[in-house]
């Protein structure tokens, strides 16, 4: 169903045009200082084309860090519910990696489940992932280890895969591809051969075995000292949690006076020992040892009876970002070959 | 600035001394500008700098804190504290920005009934002259501005 | 390197400590990670900390780790600073640990606190010649271009608190933003709630940080917290004489008061 | 949850959207202990809406947030719900403040139920503890109503003291009528000089009751210790794990699968549970 095309270099700046005209949004790596973040960009120019990853992902752009799920005015001795307006633009991700495209679809999985989210479902179907095939990964990447590759195309409506020439081989996936390549059909070309593609790709290292993964590290669970060691340096922030384009764990927060006020949604992670506390004071997970082996747990173990597949891309985000150097490719490969 | 604009000013007060010496501005039927929102506290040593923020959070244009002047506080070292925390916290508004000329910390003892008077008129005037404070109504206030952060 | 591993292999072997918090070689190269060594034969993983984000006082106070037992600390200056500064505010105990004291390349053994009090006192940590810059930078703008220039900043935060995490000062066992009654420090990571939280750290920080530079390291989006804390504690030397982390019995600055402290806007 | 206010038309419903709820009663069980009914505000929402005993719902405040507390009415009884819960937080503080006439927000039915359909003509046993009353009562009201469907009933229920112990009159009622086998218990020390039940914990008075185990089903509720020392109790008495049900008291926020907090093992609390049986808690990590 793909439809290959050749994109040429020089005729971005053309194409974003093209689609900002039609009044979308684009929001690609850019860097600031030296992090990287999905930000509006106006032309292809402000894009930091060559970052490895972006240190933040761009969930953000379907999952906002903190978002109104209802609003609520109190006249008197009545009240008013109303839904906040969810008008979110129509958006284009440019340049995300295949892992970042792939987590949508294991976003899609939990947000669209029943009951679906219909904040998610409004910003998801605005929005069209354009993604950059991997030439160049660095030590945190692990997409192989997980199922993907830096060329994979799950999730990604348009993937461009630079070619040696100053260009791009364009696969059109989806139907939401088309309508943006035909924003601007001339800054496009024909196909070029497929084994041209191959050699320009990333070379990323099986870091750990993913058959059968699940069950050991169901059999590994009452191994304490095991995870009390993997866990020792960690500090329970929820940076691992909020750089990740999978984790979807939210907080719901009531905010604002007697009179007039909004429920948030918020992100949250259960790296933080408030996320089990009970009121009772009772906490199921205390320790951040257990903290830190659910969160293996839960994308590597129970994801895979609840989505499927496991909830995890490689992205390296987690590894990058963890000021205690948590690497969870390290930390799995340690759990897949322990004793 | 913009005419008609009456300025919203809360003030923090030790109840020792400077609630005591508003109570004596009104029996002494000394008029003053009626734009203050006096909150009581047992000591100036209680006012946490938080509560000047969510003052501001919760619509004040300008804040007075006020309480025993050093020496005289019934708890002995409670406005010690308080001018401690004061110097620091003034640092770090300003710091960051925010128009420490808003908030206005005063020594007022029970007697002092002209003095709070006169303090309460002439912060509401300079508030008047800044205007109100803009930069906080923008922050987005739940279920008043769309709160959305990417 | 191997001066501190022969000391970490003679202080396990004589059981005077039963775990050596130092640096090992991260998945990174020259951005080493935490290490909790306990068996003899892992000494060897140990390495200098130049280039590590970690202040390794933060682990003092871990539950886990206590349960580990006595620790030896490989600590640089700024972690000397804080084992004080957690002395001085009851949370360590003289005699609780064993300090390794690597500064440029040179061990130096500090058994307790009198000794460590000695160490820091030769090395003053003035606030590095970039932060300065930095500061004054900032406060070269005029009022309205700062907030706009912080307000940019903590609009950037995700409330990861990962600022807080990483400070060794932060040990409280339920922070004032996890307590909701009442909802002091908003929770939602909007620029409001934000500013609200960054401000409260700084001012709880007040007179207490020792300017190790953590919690900015470990910012994922790169907020230059520290200098919040820094101006402060320039502040704090200024007006009331006082500089965290340089002696073990200390006030702490905000509980103590002087009845001659000077300021000028108080009317 | 058809119904004006709820979808609005571009796509599917808000899942967070409450429905608004009016307090037409309120009874102070015990020290800090309430019983809210409530009716809904929206009266099309009430007819439509419908539950069954076990689910549970998100009961909130506006401005103060919600909490998580089963639906202690009986599926049988229409036109209203009733909820127990404790004075312990933000929340539960808010909620005891509101008054009758006051409105609150509630989300729900969430989560999996009692299989009281499938136990017609079977023998039930109730064991509870301290508050964890409210949800096995739905079930309760549920057989009592359609008392001829099922066998013996045997209720044995205990808290640290005799104030404690919630839905006195209920209990009284209960006792009087002659087809269940009620035996209330108070801790040792706990009982006032009038109290007439037993004095003891629970798990010896289930002992002591020694319900038969054939062709019956137990649902134990209460605090972790009491569940602990009951299970061997029902064991040695006949029953098999998997004819023990409970509910599980965890976390939650959203209440419908997506937050994350009620992740315990394979299952998400609120949408696999809250309603288990003891031998699919033997497969499940501590973690609850």
């Amino acid at each position: 169903m793909a439809d290959a095309r050749t994109l040429r270099r020089e005729s971005l700046a053309r194409w974003f045009e093209a689609i900002r005209a039609a009044g979308r949004r684009i929001l690609a790596p850019r860097a600031r200082g030296d992090t990287t973040a999905f930000e509006e960009v106006t032309a292809p120019s402000e894009v930091a084309m060559d970052c490895v990853q972006t240190t933040l992902s761009p969930k953000a752009a379907v999952f906002p860090r903190c978002e109104e799920l209802l609003r609520y005015e109190r006249q008197g001795k009545d009240l008013r519910v109303t839904d906040p307006p969810l008008q979110p633009p129509e958006t284009v991700l440019f340049g995300v990696r295949p892992c970042d495209a792939a987590a949508m679809e294991v976003l899609d999985a939990v947000f669209s489940a029943d009951p679906p989210d219909r904040f998610f479902q409004t910003r998801r179907a605005r929005t069209t992932v354009i993604a950059i095939a991997c030439t160049q990964a660095d030590a945190a990447c692990f997409c192989t280890s997980v199922g993907l590759s830096p060329g994979s195309t799950l999730g990604s409506d348009i993937l461009l895969t630079p070619t040696d020439g100053a260009g791009f081989a364009a696969d059109v996936l989806t139907d939401k591809g088309r309508r943006i390549v035909e924003l601007c059909p001339e800054a496009f070309g024909p196909a070029v051969a497929a084994q041209e593609r191959r050699a320009v790709l990333a070379q990323v290292p099986v870091r750990f075995e993913l058959k059968g993964l699940s069950d050991r590290l169901a059999a590994l669970f009452d191994r304490e000292e095991l995870w009390v060691d993997q866990s020792l340096r960690c500090l329970g922030c929820g940076t691992c949690a909020f750089v990740c384009p999978v984790c979807a764990c939210f907080d719901i927060q009531d905010e604002g006076t007697g009179r007039s006020g909004a429920r948030l949604r918020c992100w949250d992670s259960c790296g933080f020992s408030l996320f089990t506390l009970h009121a009772s004071g009772h906490n199921p997970r205390h320790l951040q040892s257990q903290r830190w082996r659910q969160r293996v747990m839960h994308k590597f173990s129970y994801a895979v009876g609840r989505l499927g597949r496991i909830a995890c891309v490689g992205c390296g985000r987690c590894s990058r970002a963890c000021p205690a150097d948590m690497n969870l490719a390290d930390h799995l490969q340690a759990l897949a070959e322990a004793k | 600035m913009a005419d008609g604009f009456e300025p919203r000013l809360t003030a923090f007060v030790c109840n020792w001394c400077t609630y005591a010496g508003a109570d004596l501005t009104g029996t002494s039927r000394i008029r003053y500008a009626p734009n203050v929102r006096i909150i009581r506290f047992p000591c100036t040593g209680r006012i946490d700098f938080m509560l000047i923020l969510k003052a501001f959070e919760q619509g004040a244009d300008g804040v007075i804190v006020s309480g025993c002047h050093p020496g005289d506080c019934h708890y002995t070292a409670g406005n010690y504290h308080a001018r401690r925390r004061w110097m620091v916290f003034r640092r770090l508004l300003d710091f960051v920005g925010i128009d420490v000329e808003r908030v206005q910390f005063a020594w007022v003892s029970a007697a002092e009934g002209a003095k709070w008077a006169q303090l309460v008129n002439e912060v509401t005037e300079k508030i008047r002259a800044l205007g109100p404070l803009e930069e906080f109504r923008r922050l987005p206030m739940p279920g008043v501005q769309p709160i959305e952060v990417m | 390197m191997e001066a501190l591993r022969a000391k970490a292999r003679e202080l396990l072997e004589s059981r005077t400590v039963q775990v050596v918090v130092g640096h090992e070689q991260g998945s990174v190269p020259g951005r080493p990670r935490p290490v909790f060594v306990r068996k003899i034969e892992d000494v060897d993983r140990l390495v200098a900390g130049e280039g590590g984000t970690i202040n390794l006082a933060v682990y003092l106070l871990k539950p886990e780790v206590q349960a580990l037992g006595r620790p030896a600390l490989v600590a640089d200056p700024a972690a000397l600073r804080t084992v004080l500064q957690l002395a001085s505010e009851n949370q360590i105990r003289d005699g609780a640990l064993v300090a390794l004291a690597l500064d440029d390349g040179r061990l130096t053994e500090l058994k307790d606190l009198a000794a460590i009090e000695a160490f820091v006192a030769e090395r003053p940590a003035g606030l590095p010649a970039e932060d300065q810059q930095r500061i004054a930078e900032i406060e070269a703008m005029s009022r309205e271009d700062r907030w706009t220039w912080w307000l940019e900043q903590f609009s950037r935060c995700l409330k990861c608190y990962a600022c807080r995490a990483a400070c060794p000062m932060c040990y409280c066992p339920r922070c004032v933003v996890e307590c909701n009654q009442p909802q002091w420090v908003p929770a939602a990571a909007h620029p409001r709630g934000n500013l609200e939280w960054h401000l409260c750290r700084a001012m709880h920080l007040a007179g207490r940080c020792v300017g190790c530079g953590a919690c900015a390291r470990a910012c994922p989006v790169g907020i230059p917290l520290d200098l919040l804390t820094q101006v402060l504690a320039r502040q704090i030397e200024a007006d009331f004489g006082v500089r965290a982390g340089t002696r073990a019995k200390a006030d702490y600055v905000l509980a103590s008061f002087r009845t001659t402290d000077k300021e000028d806007f108080i009317r | 949850m058809g119904c004006a206010c709820h979808g609005d038309g571009n796509g599917s419903a808000n899942v967070y959207r409450p429905y608004l709820m009016r307090i037409e009663r309120i009874i102070d069980e015990a020290p800090a202990i309430k019983t809210f009914r409530l009716v809904f505000v929206h009266e099309e929402e009430g007819r439509s809406f419908t539950f069954l005993a076990g689910q549970f719902g998100e009961y909130g405040v506006f401005g103060e947030g919600e909490s998580t507390f089963c639906i202690a009415s009986s599926p049988t009884r229409k036109g209203y719900i009733e909820c127990t819960f404790r004075q312990v937080g933000r929340v539960t503080t808010a909620l005891a403040d509101r008054d009758v006439g006051d409105v609150i927000s509630f989300r729900g039915p969430y989560g999996n139920v009692f299989p009281v359909e499938q136990w017609r003509g079977k023998n039930l046993v109730f064991v509870a503890g301290g508050i964890a009353l409210p949800p096995l009562r739905s079930v309760i009201w549920n057989v009592l109503d359609l008392r001829q469907d099922y066998g013996d009933i045997t209720i044995v229920y205990g808290a640290r003291s005799v104030a404690d112990l919630v839905y006195k009159h209920e209990l009284e009622e209960w006792k009087a009528r002659g087809d269940v086998r009620v035996l209330t218990t108070v801790d040792p020390g706990g009982q006032t000089p009038d109290w007439k039940g037993e004095v003891g914990f629970v798990p010896a008075v289930v002992e002591k009751a020694a319900p038969s185990a054939r062709d019956a089903v137990a649902l134990v509720c209460g605090p972790p210790i009491m569940i602990k020392l009951t299970l061997p109790v029902l064991e040695k008495l006949g029953f098999a794990p998997d004819n023990i049900y409970t509910t599980l008291e965890n976390r939650m926020k959203c209440g419908v699968g997506k937050c994350g907090r009620c992740n315990v093992g394979p299952y998400y609390v609120c949408k696999d549970g809250p309603v288990f049986t003891f031998a699919q808690l033997a497969d499940l990590p501590p973690e609850y």
